[in-house]
């Protein structure tokens, strides 16, 4: 009951928010929802179908180089951001081919290596504009409408991170979100099913890359600048840990998650920042309270923030 | 429905299948005792794809399958109850019967991201046979319950209703009784009695010979990866070769 | 940012500059710095009048912190030293560009000024000075034939790397070796090994961090004879310090600011004093290279205001580009079409001697005259 | 020729750095199944510690020998809160230990600040066969050398070593035969932080060392410890030393920018010619 | 030797045991039946302190060692050291006891234990907890996949230690007719609680007990 109105309450909410806040508040709301839609991704792989990706943050990148460098050279921002996703999905399908075939720490290990791989490709090409990036990157724009301020792009979050949310409900409640989670336990018996078992991984990773791949080609929009720098490796664990945090295997998890984890951080670092705060309280606070507090929710809310905050998880484990 | 011919696998050096050729007829119950270790669960997944062998050949209904992946002998037919029981954990017993429909149905990622009317009718028409199969093995009133949390025995009837919801021409069935007490025995044996008379063709390891006797038109003997005697169950019980090997002085 | 404010209103200067993640041990020295600045001017009563005020944010080294940091602080500010990570830097100066808000970079890119964006200064030497400055040396001492190594990773050395290619022929200098490696390699017998191979008289050696020093820590150990030139980036304690004893002879170049001791008495010594001496005072060693960045970008703001006396954006602008100013960095001339302001008569090339650097017989006359002429 | 073993013999020494972290990495997840991406955090803490002891006059050895013992207790404070716990999943460890990384940032920025540190080590250089090695790298080379040799027969030979390795096996059983699981772990973690002490102090005079190099560290580390599945010592050395070696190579003869995804390229490609050479049904518990 | 007064044990909210009491003499053999989900497992486990009560109490009056369902190995040990582990806590660290009893282990000392059949592995669970020099040993699922010669092997391997050195055996076994012959007296477990007790002559008559239990199965 309070499931079915939370839904469509925050939905409702979050929509407004951009019309109320500051150009500072919006920044991190698309952060935040951008973070949100790349985690729902990671959630669904490793949470459902039970693949670790430690290189989340590569298809983050290839969503925002691919958007960046078709709006340079003259194509529509609409069709570059409809290509981000489309050319992600397209490189996880082929970087999965091989990599699927690792298990567990193998996969997490090749996912990263293929991130740290990809990056210094793109700081070493010429087209993707080396270290340095890609600068003048146009604004967003649909036919004559450009997305001149923020609170534009937080409506484009929304719309994406809602689109997201919708088809990955839509697919986990359905035939093959079954196969998904079926094969995360034993590929053996899913085979055994009738489960075409690399297949379904493939299409699972190339649908989380996806994800990735819209966040990234909002992400270059928005800030208007793409580097190798943007991307580091750091940023696919912190879209682990929001997905742990916020509860891994649940799609609302994920977002809780994010949310969670993006306000900690600016909020130390806003903290940090205040007049008359020593001069090691950046450190302190950005590394040593946001650790505590990250170790602390993992020891003891180990099922993530939004079960706890639920409350029924042990009566719902069967349903999710 | 299926005929192996010279299959052999070994691990390391050492044969756990050795040469096996084995045929079985349309709607027959076969059984496959041996003692531990014999290569019987090998043997099962080499007929089912999830090992590979060194040698030999497989067909099933009239398909060479050997170089086929798992997942495409399954939807020729072949379903197996494994020897472990490979629930699905965290899914519902309802979640893991239907799982079972999955080679027999066709929604793609596709239409269920769109809810296409393709992945509806699919929906409905799993749900209402993975309910008809779970009253089928008695396991109605868990359907709810997370199967990994369930007892033995239901996880072991739970994988036979998977196995089942797949609508299977060949069943494989790698110790479907280890346990069941009396009672639940029963009640699989009668389970399996009318598989056959539905015409399914299976495939049994068991090492209650009683079962196997009970429910066998021939029981095939594995020993160190060979087959020692293949009969009707009544003559390999009386086998020198079987007593000695595996039935021991208590039978 | 509002334009005018009444006099009592203290004047908002931004900081964004990495406080953690990676370029941590750049940007806290950006900040001491700027904070000296900061408190020296309250400490002589103010700009127009006004307080003196700081608003510091961390781009946590990361461009989209970046871009958070300049949301959060832009309409507190009346002008914004930026970040030293050349990506944040990057990211932000469009925004800034926006809004007209004056923008003293402390990252060395050169593509933040080509092209010439009017509110985007650049505060540190961009890395072409320094390979300019180092063939100017090479030409003087009659070396003919160098070997380069450049980190493939660091912006800042890819792009001294590239001026040092492209000018040297202008010096009449031959590059022998032209050899890539990464920020994470740790290990350079390959490297030491081709120069052995070829018929360099000098290693020029670019890159930043560790590199720097695990580099020329092996250098000694390869027992390598061809000299090794290290850029600016070495410049400071620390390199010098994990080097210890086995510094003793190398060749490092630096801006003008490291080594004011050395300088004949004028109006350069006495500014690289001013803030040299507090900051040993302060912080027990003295200001690295990014110190006196950071240090240099507070004078020319506080000099601009001055000049344009008021925190109006557009006045403030119009003093920037036609900014002439001394700074622990060198002598600062801004125009319309230099918006990097220095040149390379600004740099000096030492060697290290009893843990100290200092400038050569060549750049100690270099810098005679570039000192004399200002 | 000489070139070929200049880079060979470095590239070794590179490699076995590499492998003195992954070995804590082997140890504690063989143990304890958890990933510690604290590794490299132990590395960190014993070089900040021993250019502190060293620079503060106290003797080589002594200064060493003491960081290492931090780095222990390093180890054991993390295998506390990583698997202290009851009921804490081996991914939830993995969080709990990355935490752990980065709260250690904090407490090593306000003891050494946020500049990077080196100590000094062994120096000049020695010829072997026309191959200049510097002396630091032999030391490291005969350092791993012993402690895997010893790690390889501790496991291998010795009871409490299998009865370690029996933890991660499978842990309901080693309760069953009477193991106390949750201390074999913190043991194990000690052990971790030792070996990520040793390769620390090693490391050190090497390459400077900051609060936040642990990321480089790990990486490689990771990259050689998955090679041998996180568990078997030995293959895990294989997998460094191929990462070395590769490296050098690699800048030896031309890729000097490429280095990297040469070495982590190359280490994909052997795992995934492993990989399809094991079926689903080997991998996955009976 | 075993002792169980009032004792509940429950996994989460759901409550397996319901104040069950229940005691194993010294040098007795006593068999433990029930359906599956009754909470024999549960017993066993609790018994072998992995689980806490939630009430109730349990004594033990010496070394007790379990023979877990479902073997629970040490996958990725041999053989051998599998079952040197059975000893940790008696100190047994030469296994050749277990190989006399079990001549196939010595064959498979070598071997990697989760590379064994299913029936291979039962036996290293049985050897692995004949290690720790038992006085007590709880059985759960004694015949689980063996084969029928393996089965009475170990069955009269059983008897003997009972008989022998006096080693007290609570036995969890499908197949009935075999408890009943090698054990004196039976508990019979359903939901969680103890429906029936007594000697295992008299149980193997009630009409109830042996449509439920004894049907079906004859080995
Ligand atoms: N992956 C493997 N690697 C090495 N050896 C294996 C592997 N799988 C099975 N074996 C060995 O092959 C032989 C046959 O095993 P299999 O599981 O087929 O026996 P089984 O007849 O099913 O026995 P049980 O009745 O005990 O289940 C055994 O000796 C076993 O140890
Ligand atoms: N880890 C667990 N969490 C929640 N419930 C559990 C758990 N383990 C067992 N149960 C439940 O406790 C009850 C008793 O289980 P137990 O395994 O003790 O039965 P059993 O008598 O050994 O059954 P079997 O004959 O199948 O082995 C069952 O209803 C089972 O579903
Ligand atoms: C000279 C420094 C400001 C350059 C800096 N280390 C960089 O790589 O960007
Ligand atoms: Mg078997
Ligand atoms: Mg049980």
């Amino acid at each position: 009951m309070i499931r079915r109105v939370a839904g469509p309450a925050v939905a409702a909410v979050t929509l407004a928010l951009p019309a109320v806040l500051d150009d500072s508040a919006l920044a991190v709301y698309i952060l935040l929802g951008l973070a949100a839609m790349v985690t729902v991704g990671v959630s669904l792989l490793m949470g459902y179908a039970g693949q670790v990706s430690l290189g989340q943050g590569a298809f983050y990148a290839v969503g925002a180089y691919t958007a960046a460098l078709l709006s340079l050279h003259g194509v529509p921002p609409l069709a570059g951001l409809v290509a981000a996703p489309v050319v992600a999905a397209a490189s996880a399908l082929v970087i999965g081919v091989p990599l699927l075939r690792l298990r567990g720490h193998h996969l997490a290990f090749a996912t990263l290596a293929m991130q740290l791989i990809l990056l210094s490709l793109a700081g070493q090409l010429e087209v993707t504009g080396g270290d340095i990036g890609l600068q003048a990157i146009p604004q967003f724009s649909v036919g004559s409408f450009e997305a001149g301020g923020a609170s534009a792009y937080a409506y484009l979050t929304w719309i994406g991170l809602a689109l997201v949310m919708l088809v990955t409900r839509n697919v986990i409640t359905s035939r093959p979100g079954r196969a998904l989670r079926a094969l995360a336990t034993s590929e053996t018996a899913a085979a055994s099913s009738g489960i075409p078992v690399g297949r379904y991984k493939l299409v699972v990773f190339a649908l989380s890359a996806a994800f990735a791949g819209l966040a990234g080609g909002i992400y270059c929009f928005y800030t208007g600048y793409v580097a190798p720098g943007s991307f580091p490796v750091l940023i696919s664990i912190q879209y682990i840990v929001m997905a742990v945090v916020g509860g891994l295997g649940t799609i609302w998890g994920a977002v809780v998650g994010a949310t969670a984890i993006t306000l900690l951080v600016q909020g130390l670092n806003s903290l940090a920042a205040l007049p008359g705060m020593p001069s090691y309280a950046p450190g302190v606070l950005s590394y040593a309270v946001y650790a505590l507090v990250l170790i602390l929710v993992v020891l003891f809310l180990p099922r993530g923030l939004l079960p706890a905050l639920s409350g029924r998880f042990d009566r719902d484990r069967g349903h999710r | 429905m299926l005929t192996v011919t010279g299959l052999s696998r070994s691990f390391g050096g050492v044969y756990a299948v050795r040469d096996v050729s084995l045929a079985v007829a349309d709607g027959e119950v076969c059984g496959v005792i041996g003692p531990n270790g014999a290569g019987k669960s090998t043997l099962f997944n080499l007929i089912t794809g999830h090992l590979e062998a060194d040698h030999g050949q497989i067909s099933f209904r009239g398909h060479r399958v050997e170089r086929l992946a798992p997942h495409r002998r399954a939807r020729l037919g072949m379903s197996i109850v494994f020897q472990a029981a490979r629930v699905f954990r965290g899914m519902t017993v309802r979640e893991n019967v239907m799982v079972g429909m999955h080679g027999r149905t066709g929604a793609g990622f596709v239409s269920a991201a769109l809810r296409l009317p393709r992945h509806r009718r699919d929906e409905r028409e799993i749900t209402a046979e993975a309910e008809a199969v779970l009253s089928r093995v008695g396991l109605a009133e868990w359907a709810d319950r997370p199967a990994d949390l369930l007892p033995i025995g239901q996880q072991r009837a739970l994988q036979l209703a998977r196995a089942l919801c797949a609508r299977p021409r060949l069943l494989l069935l790698d110790e479907p009784a280890s346990g069941l007490r009396g009672q639940e025995r029963e009640r699989l044996a009668a389970l399996v009695e009318e598989l056959r008379a539905d015409g399914l063709t299976i495939l049994l390891v068991e090492h209650d010979v009683a079962f196997v006797t009970r429910l066998a038109d021939r029981v095939v003997v594995l020993d160190l990866g060979r087959v020692i005697a293949d009969g009707p169950p009544a003559e390999v019980r009386a086998d020198p070769l079987v007593l000695a090997a595996y039935l021991g002085q208590s039978a | 940012g509002d334009s005018g404010g009444g006099a009592q209103d203290p004047i908002k200067v931004g900081l964004i500059v990495s406080l953690t993640g990676n370029y941590t041990p750049l940007g806290s020295e950006d900040k001491k710095a700027v904070e000296l600045a900061v408190e020296q001017v309250n400490a002589q009563g103010g700009l127009l009048g006004r307080k003196v005020e700081l608003v510091t944010r961390d781009d946590k080294t990361a461009p989209d912190q970046g871009i958070v940091a300049y949301n959060q602080i832009k309409g507190d500010i009346d002008v914004l030293i930026g970040p030293v990570f050349s990506n944040s830097a990057l990211a932000v100066e469009p925004l800034a560009q926006r809004d007209k808000m004056p923008y003293l970079s402390l990252a060395p890119a050169q593509e933040q000024v080509e092209p010439i964006k009017s509110y985007i200064f650049v505060t540190p030497a961009l890395s072409s000075m320094y390979a300019e400055r180092y063939l100017q040396y090479l030409q003087a001492k009659g070396i003919k034939t160098i070997a380069v190594a450049w980190d493939s990773k660091s912006a800042y050395s890819v792009s001294g790397h590239k001026s040092m290619i492209a000018l040297a022929p202008k010096y009449g200098v031959k590059v022998a070796v032209d050899e890539p490696y990464e920020t994470t390699t740790s290990d350079f017998s390959p490297l030491f090994t081709h120069v052995r191979d070829s018929a360099a008289e000098a290693l020029v050696f670019w890159g930043s961090g560790a590199p720097g020093v695990t580099a020329a820590k092996q250098y000694v150990a390869s027992g390598l004879k061809t000299p090794l030139f290290l850029t600016a980036s070495q410049a400071s304690k620390l390199w010098l310090e994990p080097m210890g004893g086995a510094a003793e002879g190398m060749t490092v170049q630096s801006a003008i600011g490291v080594v004011g001791e050395y300088l004949p008495d004028g109006k350069q010594k006495q500014v690289i004093e001013q803030m040299a001496k507090p900051y040993q005072q302060k912080h027990g060693y003295p200001p690295p290279q990014f110190a006196q960045d950071g240090y240099s970008a507070s004078l020319l703001l506080f000099e601009a205001i001055k000049k344009a006396n008021s925190t109006d954006q557009a006045k403030v602008q119009q003093a920037l580009e036609t900014m002439d100013l001394v700074t622990p960095n060198g002598r600062f001339r801004y125009s319309p079409t230099d918006h990097s302001g220095l040149s390379p008569e600004f740099i000096s090339v030492n060697t290290v001697q009893n843990g100290k650097f200092v400038p050569t017989d060549w750049a100690k006359e270099q810098l005679a005259k570039t000192v004399g002429a200002g | 020729m000489s070139a070929f073993l200049t880079y060979l013999l470095n590239g070794l020494a590179v490699g076995c750095a590499i492998a003195l972290i992954a070995s804590g990495l082997v140890v504690i997840h063989r143990v304890t199944g958890v990933v510690n991406f604290a590794q490299g955090t132990f590395a960190v803490v014993a070089g900040l510690c021993a250019s502190s002891l060293l620079g503060l006059g106290f003797p080589h050895g002594l200064s060493e020998l003491a960081a290492i013992l931090v780095a222990a207790l390093a180890g054991l404070l993390t295998g506390l809160a990583a698997i202290g716990r009851r009921g804490t999943t081996p991914l939830s460890s993995l969080i709990v230990t990355l935490g752990v990384g980065v709260l250690a940032y904090a407490v090593e920025i306000v003891l050494w600040g946020d500049q990077p540190r080196s100590a000094p080590g062994l120096a000049g250089s020695v010829t072997l066969a026309g191959a200049r090695v510097q002396t630091q790298h032999l030391l490291v080379i005969g350092v791993t050398a012993a402690a895997f040799v010893l790690l390889a027969l501790f496991f291998g030979r010795t009871y409490l070593g299998k009865a370690l390795t029996a933890c991660a096996s499978n842990p309901y059983a080693a309760r069953v035969v009477g193991i106390d699981t949750r201390l074999m772990g913190l043991l194990a973690f000690a052990l971790g932080g030792l070996l990520g002490g040793i390769a620390g102090v090693l490391v050190t005079p090497l390459r400077p060392i900051s609060f936040d190099t642990d990321v480089t560290l790990i990486v490689n580390a990771f990259a050689a410890a998955v090679f041998g599945a996180l568990t078997r010592p030995v293959i895990t050395l294989a997998g460094a030393l191929l990462l070395g070696v590769a490296e050098t190579m690699a800048a030896g003869y031309g890729y000097g920018s490429h280095q990297l995804e040469v070495a982590l390229g190359l280490m994909i490609v052997v795992m995934i010619v492993q990989a399809s050479r094991r079926s689903a049904i080997s991998q996955e518990p009976a | 030797m075993i002792d169980v007064k009032d004792l509940v044990v429950s996994y989460g909210t759901a409550t397996a045991l319901d104040h069950v009491t229940l005691t194993v003499g010294r040098g007795e053999m006593v068999a433990l039946l029930g359906p599956n989900g009754a909470g024999k497992s549960t017993l066993a486990n609790t018994l072998a302190e992995l689980l806490r009560p939630a009430s109730g109490t349990v004594r033990i009056g010496g070394r007790l060692a379990l023979i877990p369902e479902g073997r629970q190995l040490f996958p990725d040990l041999s053989v051998a050291d599998n079952l040197a582990l059975g000893g940790w806590r008696s100190g047994l660290r030469d296994p050749s006891s277990v190989y006399e009893l079990l001549p196939r282990l010595a064959e498979l000392a070598g071997r990697r234990a989760g590379v064994l059949s299913g029936g291979e592995q039962q036996m290293v669970a049985f050897g692995r907890a004949l290690m720790s020099r038992p006085e007590a040993l709880v059985v759960d699922e004694l015949s689980l996949g063996l084969a029928p010669n393996v089965t009475a092997g170990l069955a009269a391997h059983l008897a003997e230690l009972n008989r022998e050195q006096g080693l007290t055996v609570l036995l969890i076994e499908q197949n009935a007719r075999l408890a009943f012959d090698l054990c004196g007296r039976a508990y019979v477990l359903e939901s969680g609680r103890v429906v029936t007790e007594g000697e295992c002559a008299e149980l193997a008559g009630d009409p109830r007990v042996a449509s439920a239990y004894l049907g079906g199965a004859i080995t």
